[in-house]
């Protein structure tokens, strides 16, 4: 324990974040044949986890652990030592914590406090005496420093940030609560059938890393193994836990067309306003690209577009990753294009998505639908 | 590990001044370049990409943000545990100290830090051109010459040999006469600032040259010439791509347009020769509804709200709605308001111009003229900025 | 492609390391519960992977992926971004390659040609034409130079790098190879019954990549798993299969009565000048520990120390690992002491090995046999 | 990422001319100390364990050295996106440039440097004291106190109060005086050289110094008198634990005795301070058959085949057989021949000790005298070098 960690209850320096990977992905379906859901490809040049990784460096969170379940190489590639993050150190740092019980490859997968338990030894060792548990799942630019002066001052034994919709959507899953008029949370549900509540889960939660430690010990000598059912759910009416309002953007991304439809919603100035420039950058591992060209026969209208691209055709309310290339007379509309895929001349595409390094051959037309995208696979040659 | 074959020494003290407002607050090779890059990108990543993994830049004129823009070096994938980029500003030794001759005279202040590392060739590179280039192919020529000295050379176009240093080489390439921007050229073979020197060869010209109190501590004035003069082996390895010294604002310019070209000369999109730079961490730029963009590169974090036609844009430039600019540069983080009109312009870092300016538009000029505002500048609403003048 | 890379057959750049951690490694028992073998600790402040991988980087290899089985965590650790290797870059550098079959739970593990053949992408995409393929279990301290040189030169399509032992141990396993005068390799067998050749194989194996490549698909393809037995024996009869002899110190590591004694082998000088002092370092992550302090009532003979350790007690013929605490009174002989273990006072400790963390109260006595070394597991209170 | 709240700036430029060889080839700050480390380590350290992560090292005397040494500062753990270690010497500027006059017009003449981060607060060190501290503890403190500047003291014997500057101090522990190696104190608090300043107040003070053409451009002698004078609120924050000036050859020895005491009062085994250095990497330690230790630190690389009675061993480092050394201080890479006898000594850098030498054995002195060999001198086998000699 460095002085500069133990010296005090109220600092950013004294909270460890815990990202929580070990969650059910399958809702992305070809997106996550070969990647995990921290590492599908979001907002045109990043990848789900920088978001929740950026928002703790930004808070002042000094020591991140990553819970992995699987599939995690493009995750590793993605993050490395943490230098994008600043977060290669010596002392404190990012720790990958891959999952203990691939060593016993015949025992079945039981639930993510399974990993929470197997990595106990990491978080016990941390010198920090608070901890907030994120998701991937979750694209917000959040600063958890106000929220964390709010848990230390009403004494929550636990605080979950939520987000108050305007509206219920139900093409897609939420975990929802419901709070008394000082914010104390009486119920919470993952997915629930009836009990709409407006107020969603942001899937971040504050408690003291003593807290944690007896959530993991109690809920595995009992043999429960989900960390939000059992961990959370199982103890709102056990402890003092209150929910925090987040105002700004948020978007969960539980479903395709929540996938897609969040992704296009960064067209808005506002969105980009909101998640691009408030609260410090997003952080990703740098890669070194051109400037984007758009040629002479270019029409471009309400795109992002990372670096590396060369547009030759017309792109219209679309996200476009790095190093795509746009050839003569190619139409793309309502769609995402991820990172070094080509479209042939002539191609005419509408609400696709397009995994990474997929080959459009000339005079192809793709089209889905605003609420059932298509997804063109990792490498495909269409 | 290996030892150090050939160390590259990279100047980039230069004060550029015929750029003029460009260089007011930095020094020449740390000019934005190409919406993404600063000059001396193009050098360090070619040292990166050549394998040459040594590096010293001798800074001078600003050396602060260089140091810093340079930091460790891995940007350019040169923080090595041993070696690697170290800065080299003119530090005062014991006795008192002073800015470098010339070219020479900052190697010969340096040789302390060279020896530390004892290559057997040393690599003179400058700080302020745009190209691509294997050096290593240049040190395997320099090897099979068995040279005691090798100096990259560009054809240049006959009428402007008399601004160029001409090397005359015979059948073999060998240099038998250096003629500083000659009257009658012999040779249209320009010197391109690029030496290859065996260190120890070089070590003592430098220190027989120091001792000289006339001489001008120069390459090209002196220890070149004196090296010819001693009938040392010193070919000239012809380049043959594309090659472009900005030193002035026009040529400055005119090097963003190259790039805008349907086939560019120089491919900065290529995979395999990365031109690397400090990355500046910004979201992917926005292309709006209102926005018309023709023929141009566009780089992260912009915002395109207006017409852009065949423009280079740096990061964080925010281009209003009804703004129409033409044939500009616009560097980083410059703002320019609704309905501005601007052409043939550069557009310097931070600039604020307002609503409804024109820039570049009106009055006359007799030749082609390129119309700058400079770093921080902010251009009042409804201004008019006329052709070819220089604010800031 | 970098021109660094593509230029020439010849220099070491255009070759590409891979160190196959995908070994069994039931050999080394306890200490391989909860670590692979790479991260074995050897040597007093080295781990197993260090020799490999350090033999790698001096020899001017630019490029290595590390195939991985399974545990670990630790290796990673070590590891980290390759920094104290110098491989964390941008181009090149180090790629740690994990299994892609526990993504299929279920699947059996069959070989290692199976990670060999799940990292295949990254094999291909790599610039280099050769590559040399190392394992973990083998220390010395090697320059492939010269091995290189020799293969380019004798159009070896595989080379591989041997020792010839002055007499045949028989308490552990070895590969063992017959060549010709030429050093044509006749005769390969993985720990055979009879056939002792008194040529070991060091498990290095120069070859271009193409080779490999075609290794891997006409194995797979055949349902062969092996990489050593299908791979390499499977061919000698059909490929130009040469040796090279290497005439340093070599250890193979194959058993726990093996791994105890390389180690107490370093103790005699002519050994530590071969491993530590030839042919450049051997590099393993910094630990920022203090220098070793010998107190007023210690006694210290035949030792290799690391830094960090304070002793006061009689240490003898031993290896003692980073931060080892000796109390007065105790003695220690003929033992490998791990990283932050505590010898209580008056303990006696005669042909063990403990492993990290373990703590030996006061006045206990502990007595393995040389062949037959007692190990007391990691973090072990005794 | 959260701004610069203090800004280390590290004076580093010392030539420590009364450690004599030791800092021949060296600055002060970069003199090996304590086997595994170098003086400067223990400020970066306490800079890197404090949370401070922005620090400028001043240097000016051999820079070399210490620029390689210090690197990027990973060792240090300093190599951050922004802020980290930056090295400063004092570069030559468009008009010339000198070597800083004192402490303060080393700051001020990086003024430029400090502005880019815009500090709160300044931390004011010097390279070459052996001391563990938390900075941020002493930052605690100027805030409580509400402090324009804070400078960190120490009791010192009452008899030494005329080697130091004093600080007087009212029962608040606010300075109302100074007194510059005063005859008769008032007081035992000396400065430790270690100030903690608001930098907008130190700014002003800083460039009105600098105005004065008489000024010493020093701390002690200027900046802070000045501040007493004008009645500002400056504190002094009493520190308790380890703290030595290495400034004489007697005291760098004496403070490596201090290291192999029962419980050393500098515990640098400590965990939670680790007290950081560039790793060299080298194998183990090997202690021999032959060997004999007592009572010694010894770091890795080093081959002791001989008896070593309290000494501290650098890496390196090889004792031979039937060699008896004693109270000595042995430099990285030094060689110690079989059969030499040495006591009370310092052996430096790559020096050769030839076979059967005695060093500090023989010869008369009144007072206790340490004999040195600096580095890389060769002693040849035999040869006798009196008590209290120096080599090199």
């Amino acid at each position: 324990m460095t002085p500069e960690d133990k010296k005090g209850g109220r600092q950013m320096s004294n909270v460890m974040g815990i990202i929580n990977n070990a969650l059910d992905e399958t809702f992305l379906e070809k997106l996550t044949n070969h990647r995990s859901l921290a590492s599908v490809p979001f907002g045109a040049r990043y990848r789900l986890i920088d978001f929740p990784l950026s928002n703790m460096v930004n808070s002042g969170i000094k020591n991140v652990g990553l819970l992995l379940e699987s599939k995690y190489r493009s995750l590793m590639d993605h993050i490395g030592p943490g230098k994008a993050w600043d977060l290669d150190r010596k002392r404190n740092g990012m720790f990958i914590l891959p999952p203990a019980h691939i060593y016993q490859a015949n025992r079945a997968y039981k639930g993510d406090l399974q990993n929470f338990a197997s990595n106990i030894d990491y978080i016990k060792r941390s010198s920090q005496e608070y901890v907030i548990i994120t998701s991937p799942n979750i694209v917000c630019n959040i600063d958890y420093r106000s929220a964390f002066q709010f848990h230390l001052e009403n004494e929550n034994d636990i605080t979950i940030i939520y987000k108050e919709l305007p509206v219920f959507r139900r093409d897609t899953t939420y975990t929802v609560l419901n709070t008394d008029d000082q914010d104390r949370v009486i119920d919470m549900r993952v997915n629930p059938a009836k009990n709409y509540y407006k107020k969603i889960s942001l899937q971040r939660y504050i408690m003291k890393k003593e807290l944690l430690l007896k959530i993991i010990d109690d809920c595995v000598s009992m043999g429960q193994w989900d960390f939000l059912k059992n961990g959370i759910i199982g103890n709102i009416d056990k402890l003092k836990v209150y929910g925090y309002p987040f105002k700004s953007y948020a978007s969960v991304i539980n479903s395709i067309t929540g996938y897609y439809k969040s992704n296009l919603e960064l067209l808005k100035p506002e969105v980009w306003q909101d998640l691009f420039l408030k609260h410090g950058s997003i952080f990703t591992k740098p890669k070194d690209e051109a400037p984007t060209e758009y040629k002479e026969s270019s029409f471009a209208r309400n795109i992002l577009a990372a670096n590396g691209c060369i547009i030759e055709g017309e792109v219209r309310n679309s996200i476009l990753f790095r190093g795509v290339k746009v050839h003569p007379g190619a139409h793309i509309k309502n769609s995402i294009i991820m990172q070094k895929s080509e479209i042939g001349p002539n191609v005419y595409l509408e609400n696709v998505i397009l995994d990474k390094g997929v080959i459009i051959t000339g005079d192809k037309e793709l089209r889905g639908d605003t609420n059932y995208p298509l997804i063109i696979e990792k490498n495909s040659i269409v | 590990m290996p030892e150090v074959e050939m160390l590259g020494m990279l100047l980039a003290g230069g004060k550029g001044s015929r750029l003029g407002v460009l260089t007011k607050n930095i020094a020449k090779p740390a000019v934005p370049f190409g919406a993404e890059y600063r000059l001396i990108d193009f050098p360090l990543s070619n040292c990166s990409n050549s394998g040459i993994d040594t590096v010293g830049v001798l800074t001078q004129y600003k050396p602060l943000v260089l140091n810093s823009y340079i930091g460790n070096g891995s940007s350019w994938d040169l923080d090595r545990r041993r070696g690697g980029v170290t800065v080299l500003p003119p530090y005062v030794k014991e006795g008192g100290g002073a800015w470098y001759k010339g070219t020479a005279d900052a190697i010969y202040q340096n040789i302390e830090f060279i020896d530390l590392y004892n290559p057997e060739y040393v690599l003179v590179l400058s700080g302020d051109h745009i190209y691509k280039m294997d050096y290593s192919e240049m040190l395997d020529y320099h090897k099979n010459k068995n040279a005691e000295a090798s100096i990259a050379v560009i054809e240049v176009p006959w009428e402007d040999t008399n601004r160029f240093g001409i090397m005359n080489t015979d059948d073999e390439h060998r240099i038998y006469e250096f003629q500083e921007k000659p009257d009658n050229a012999k040779n249209n073979l320009a010197s391109m600032g690029i030496y290859i020197f065996n260190w120890q060869s070089l070590r003592k010209y430098l220190i027989a040259d120091a001792a000289k109190a006339d001489s001008d501590g120069d390459f090209g004035k002196n220890i070149i010439p004196e090296m010819i003069d001693d009938d040392l082996e010193i070919y000239a390895y012809t380049f043959k791509n594309y090659w472009k010294d900005v030193g002035t604002i026009e040529s400055y310019w005119r090097a963003h347009m190259d790039l805008l070209g349907d086939n560019p000369e120089l491919n900065i999109h290529d995979r395999n020769w990365i031109i690397y730079s400090v990355n500046p961490n910004r979201p992917p730029h926005y292309i709006a509804e209102t926005a018309e963009v023709d023929h141009s590169l566009i780089n992260k974090g912009s915002q395109i709200f207006g017409k852009v036609d065949n423009c280079v844009i740096s990061y964080g430039a925010r281009i209003g709605k009804n703004a129409v600019i033409e044939n500009c540069v616009i560097l980083p983080n410059a703002r320019i308001g609704v309905g501005s009109h601007i052409k043939n312009a550069i557009i310097c870092e931070n600039v604020t111009i307002e609503r409804n300016c024109e820039i570049g538009i009106n009055g006359e000029s007799d030749e082609f003229k390129v119309t700058v505002i400079g770093d921080n500048e902010v251009i009042k609403k409804g201004a008019n900025i006329e052709i070819g003048k220089v604010v800031g």
